[in-house]
């Protein structure tokens, strides 16, 4: 097994490990507000992904004002990190405003207390 | 019983992501950049030449991947609506479907 | 200047509804009647454009509209092509058609429908939005655009799920849907990092063109699909469906059909047109095929113990999804082999063709359990009884999408079941008996339904005398309309809309 | 609402306040020079508005300005993109004509320009209109709906100021 081609992966690994523990806490946590903070685990980690891929080694950020060189990383990759941070905010604040109006009509936001639908 | 297959399912997952990891190219040393390089560089459609833009991530989101701007402007505009749905306040309780 | 409106038609199609959602906060501020022309106004501005584009696509063919780069056509790829860019062929067209038609009705329907509800602006800005995210799902080339829509679509249909926020359960199927949405969408996006991050483009045909089936595609491609088919409301995880549809209001719940099944367009572009031959069809077919046989046998026999009209009917929409699941995954199944020519290209022609009329006839019974709970106020089937002395209309148009979800002869759900039936047999036989056993069940279950709720006695304590007001009639004839027009002519559809839609999946 | 900080705080919220506020417009206005940009820069102007929420307690009655002035940069964003249907949606039909926007830049690093880019930094100041009054709904109608400005009635005030309704 060639150790140090795996050793290169690293950052990847980083991202599938943070990935995992945003859907463990989703998965086995039953207060709504720590399930919202593992989805924002797992949108951080989705970003850093984006941007680890933008990397290539030594060179500068895409930006031509007053660049020291003009070998510079990619920018598509950049630019889509920071769709999906907006995207990720903006799908915060709508879980979050649904979990105050759950508090609201169950008095409770524990995922064993919110399961009514099915009544 | 149900945790266990839980847990079970997530290593699983764990487990085909990491191979997916594992089979990526090296960190830092991208093959092919040729898009990339296209937004950077381009003597007719690049970054500078045609949008007159130094920062290369702006000119981007902005103009090459407009759309997706609009798009993700439009998700923010989307989740406030929502929110100021979800959270109006109700002139009568009750209300029917 | 000289603008070729033609040619602008599929980006027109996605910012007019974009930007009648912008306008409509403004223009509410001025007055309220105004801004309900603006809701109307917008979505036949939309039906227009797609009028303009669905006609240039079955006369002349496709072509791709490239934002910020001129129009290409799809075989000619270059630079342009790292741009976003919208296809316009075969499978949008038939999308847009499939959702200009039940926005439509839903709209028509929700003027009266919603008007005792307050904060009607908002509703209207993100009926709206849903609409352009759809449009944009099934619209799009490009991989990361798909995610953005995704997500436009995601939202905005999880905020007006939760519209009725005075009831807690809306709020708890929104957070559902939203909780999974978003998880989805999270999948989605490594799966894009992973394609990006090796061949570092994101349009469609430059992806595949790369594309040659390594461990890695095959990793992308099943989050993929995992992910797709969990927007369109397959087996694994289901249960956010019924919820959703349930609690939703009933207009929104006839768009909300069409926006899963954008999820199952999306599948269908990735796995032909992204992968096609690259990888193993028959493996991916067979998991679509199970994915489809076990919706389609889990939806029906949820059903028939559901005690609630809409969640009753909304896993008889699963059920439906598997029919066109299992259509296109025996398609699939046998792409690129001699069988493709004798039974795979029927199958995909029922599968696809049942999507359109899903879309419809779903639609149209959503439309009624919501006019019959407008009326009543009641959801249990027990409770309801005798409304067919007084709801003669509704009864009339619960009786046509019945027939038509249960596959009886004349009606257009019959037209694509037995292209279905009779290709799949040929596939596999037992494949096809379940599917007619399913279908005998959701006409059994329907049967009930309308026993329980339009025969028996009059009952003039709960329910007032007559029908629900004319534009919800109206929004439910349109929808009624177009079920009909199905069932009398399935083989025009099939050779002017369904098979283009075919063609464009690349399947000859 | 019944919340209002103390004198020291408000003072200082009346100070931070306008920096914030034209840092943010520098990062909007020089999105296409420097890193920054409409979505950053609406960022860093929201953060004056919760400063306000948290000094003040309220927005006063300003929700449906908040909600045209979102709607407002949105539609400006979405017209200008659809302008450029000379050509498609989203041409830059304003970069090098040298009209507004319309200045060239050298190739290669250069010090930047501010009246270069076309229709991007046009764009970009819509949508840092559009994400500063987002930001601030967001945040607003969080605050209000969680009370958590109200319930703390015994707070700090310094000069023992009658609490404002």
């Amino acid at each position: 097994m060639n150790w140090e081609a795996i050793l290169m992966t690293m950052p990847y690994m980083t991202v599938v490990i943070l990935f995992m523990i945003g859907l463990f806490t989703v998965l086995f946590k039953k207060n709504l507000i720590k399930i919202i903070m593992g989805i924002a685990i797992m949108q951080n980690a989705a970003n850093l992904f984006l941007v680890s891929l933008a990397y290539r080694r030594g060179e500068h950020a895409p930006v031509f004002t007053s660049a020291e060189s003009t070998e510079m990383v990619m920018p598509t990759a950049h630019a889509l990190t920071l769709t999906s941070i907006v995207i990720g905010l903006a799908t915060t604040a709508l879980l979050l405003s649904f979990v105050i109006m759950i508090k609201k009509h169950y008095g409770s936001i524990n995922t064993d207390d919110v399961r009514r639908c099915k009544e | 019983m149900k945790k266990a297959v839980a847990v079970i399912a997530l290593l699983i997952l764990f487990a085909f992501l990491a191979m997916g990891a594992i089979e990526m190219r090296p960190f830092g040393e991208p093959e092919e950049t040729e898009m990339d390089d296209y937004f950077l560089y381009d003597e007719e459609e690049g970054s500078q030449a045609h949008n007159q833009v130094n920062n290369v991530v702006t000119a981007v989101l902005f103009d090459y991947r407009g759309l997706d701007t609009l798009g993700e402007a439009t998700i923010l505009f989307a989740a406030v609506s929502g929110v100021l749905t979800v959270l109006r306040e109700l002139k009568k309780e009750g209300g029917k479907e | 200047m000289n603008i070729d409106i033609v040619q602008h038609s599929p980006a027109l199609i996605l910012a007019v509804p974009l930007l009648f959602a912008f306008l409509t906060p403004l223009v509410d501020r001025i007055s309220e009647k105004g801004r309900d022309a603006l809701f109307f106004l917008g979505l036949i501005i939309m039906a227009f454009f797609v009028a303009i584009m669905a006609y240039e696509v079955y006369t002349v063919g496709e072509w791709s509209y490239v934002f910020g780069g001129g129009t290409v056509t799809p075989t000619g790829a270059d630079s342009s092509f790292f741009r976003i860019l919208f296809v316009a062929d075969g499978v949008s067209a038939m999308a847009s058609i499939t959702l200009t038609i039940s926005a439509i009705g839903a709209a028509i329907y929700s003027y009266t429908f919603m008007k005792d509800e307050t904060g009607l602006n908002k509703f209207n800005t993100l009926f709206f939005l849903m609409v352009a995210g759809v449009n944009g799902m099934v619209l799009t080339g490009d991989l990361f655009n798909l995610f953005v829509w995704f997500e436009v679509a995601s939202v905005s249909s999880a905020a007006l799920i939760a519209f009725k926020t005075y009831e807690g359960k809306a709020v708890e199927a929104a957070l559902k849907y939203m909780i999974i949405s978003v998880i989805g969408g999270l999948f989605f996006l490594l799966s894009i990092g992973f394609l990006y991050g090796q061949y570092g483009v994101l349009n469609y045909q430059l992806l595949a063109e790369n594309i040659t089936g390594t461990n890695l595609d095959k990793i992308a491609l099943t989050i993929l699909v995992v992910v797709l088919a969990l927007k369109a409301g397959a087996v694994p995880l289901h249960f956010i469906i019924p919820d959703a549809y349930s609690m939703a209001p009933g207009s929104v719940t006839a768009v909300l059909v069409v926006a899963s099944q954008a999820g199952l367009w999306v599948l269908f572009r990735v796995v032909f047109t992204l992968y096609g031959v690259a990888v193993n069809t028959l493996t991916i077919g067979w998991i679509v095929i199970v994915l489809g046989i076990l919706s389609m046998f889990i939806g029906v026999t949820m059903a028939l113990v559901q005690k609630t009209v809409k969640r009753l009917m909304a896993y008889h929409a699963i059920s439906q999804t598997g029919y066109m699941l299992l259509g296109v995954g025996v398609g699939l199944a046998v792409l690129g082999k001699p069988e493709m020519g004798l039974y795979g290209r029927t199958a995909m022609e029922g599968g696809v063709f049942h999507i359109i009329n899903h879309a419809m006839y779903k639609g149209l019974l959503f439309l009624t359990a919501g006019a019959i709970i407008f009326k009543t106020g009641i959801r249990k089937l027990d409770d309801l009884g005798g409304l067919g002395h007084s709801m003669k209309w509704t009864m009339g148009f619960f009786i046509i999408g019945a027939l038509a979800i249960a596959g009886i002869p004349p009606f257009n759900g019959f037209a694509s079941k037995l292209m279905i039936y009779k290709s799949v047999y040929r596939f596999n036989p037992l494949l096809s008996i379940i599917a007619m056993v399913v279908s005998i069940l959701t006409l059994a279950s329907f049967v009930k339904v309308f026993h329980s709720i339009f025969m028996g006695p009059k009952d003039e304590d709960i329910y007032d005398t007559g029908d629900v007001p004319k534009p919800m009639l109206a929004g439910m004839t349109i929808l009624a309309a177009f079920v009909i027009l199905f069932s009398l002519f399935p083989g025009a559809v099939v050779s002017n809309i369904v098979e283009p839609a075919v063609e464009a999946l690349g399947v000859i | 609402m019944n919340w209002k900080m103390s004198l020291v705080v408000r003072t200082v919220t009346n100070f931070l306040i306008v920096p914030i506020i034209v840092f943010g417009i520098y990062l909007v206005i020089h999105g296409h020079l420097t890193p920054g940009g409409g979505f950053q820069g609406g960022a860093v102007i929201a953060s004056s508005t919760a400063l306000l929420i948290i000094a003040y307690g309220s927005l006063g009655k300003h929700k449906k300005d908040l909600s045209s002035m979102e709607a407002l940069g949105l539609t400006m964003f979405i017209l200008i993109a659809l302008f450029g249907i000379g050509s498609t949606m989203f041409y830059n039909y304003l970069a090098g004509t040298g009209g507004i926007f319309g200045g060239v830049v050298p190739e290669g690093a250069n010090a930047g320009f501010i009246n270069t880019g076309g229709t991007v930094p046009l764009m970009n100041i819509f949508v840092g209109l559009e994400v500063a009054a987002a930001l601030s709904l967001i945040l607003w109608m969080m605050s209000k709906e969680t009370k958590v400005l109200e319930t703390e009635k015994s707070s700090p005030s310094a000069e023992g100021q009658e609490v404002r309704d």
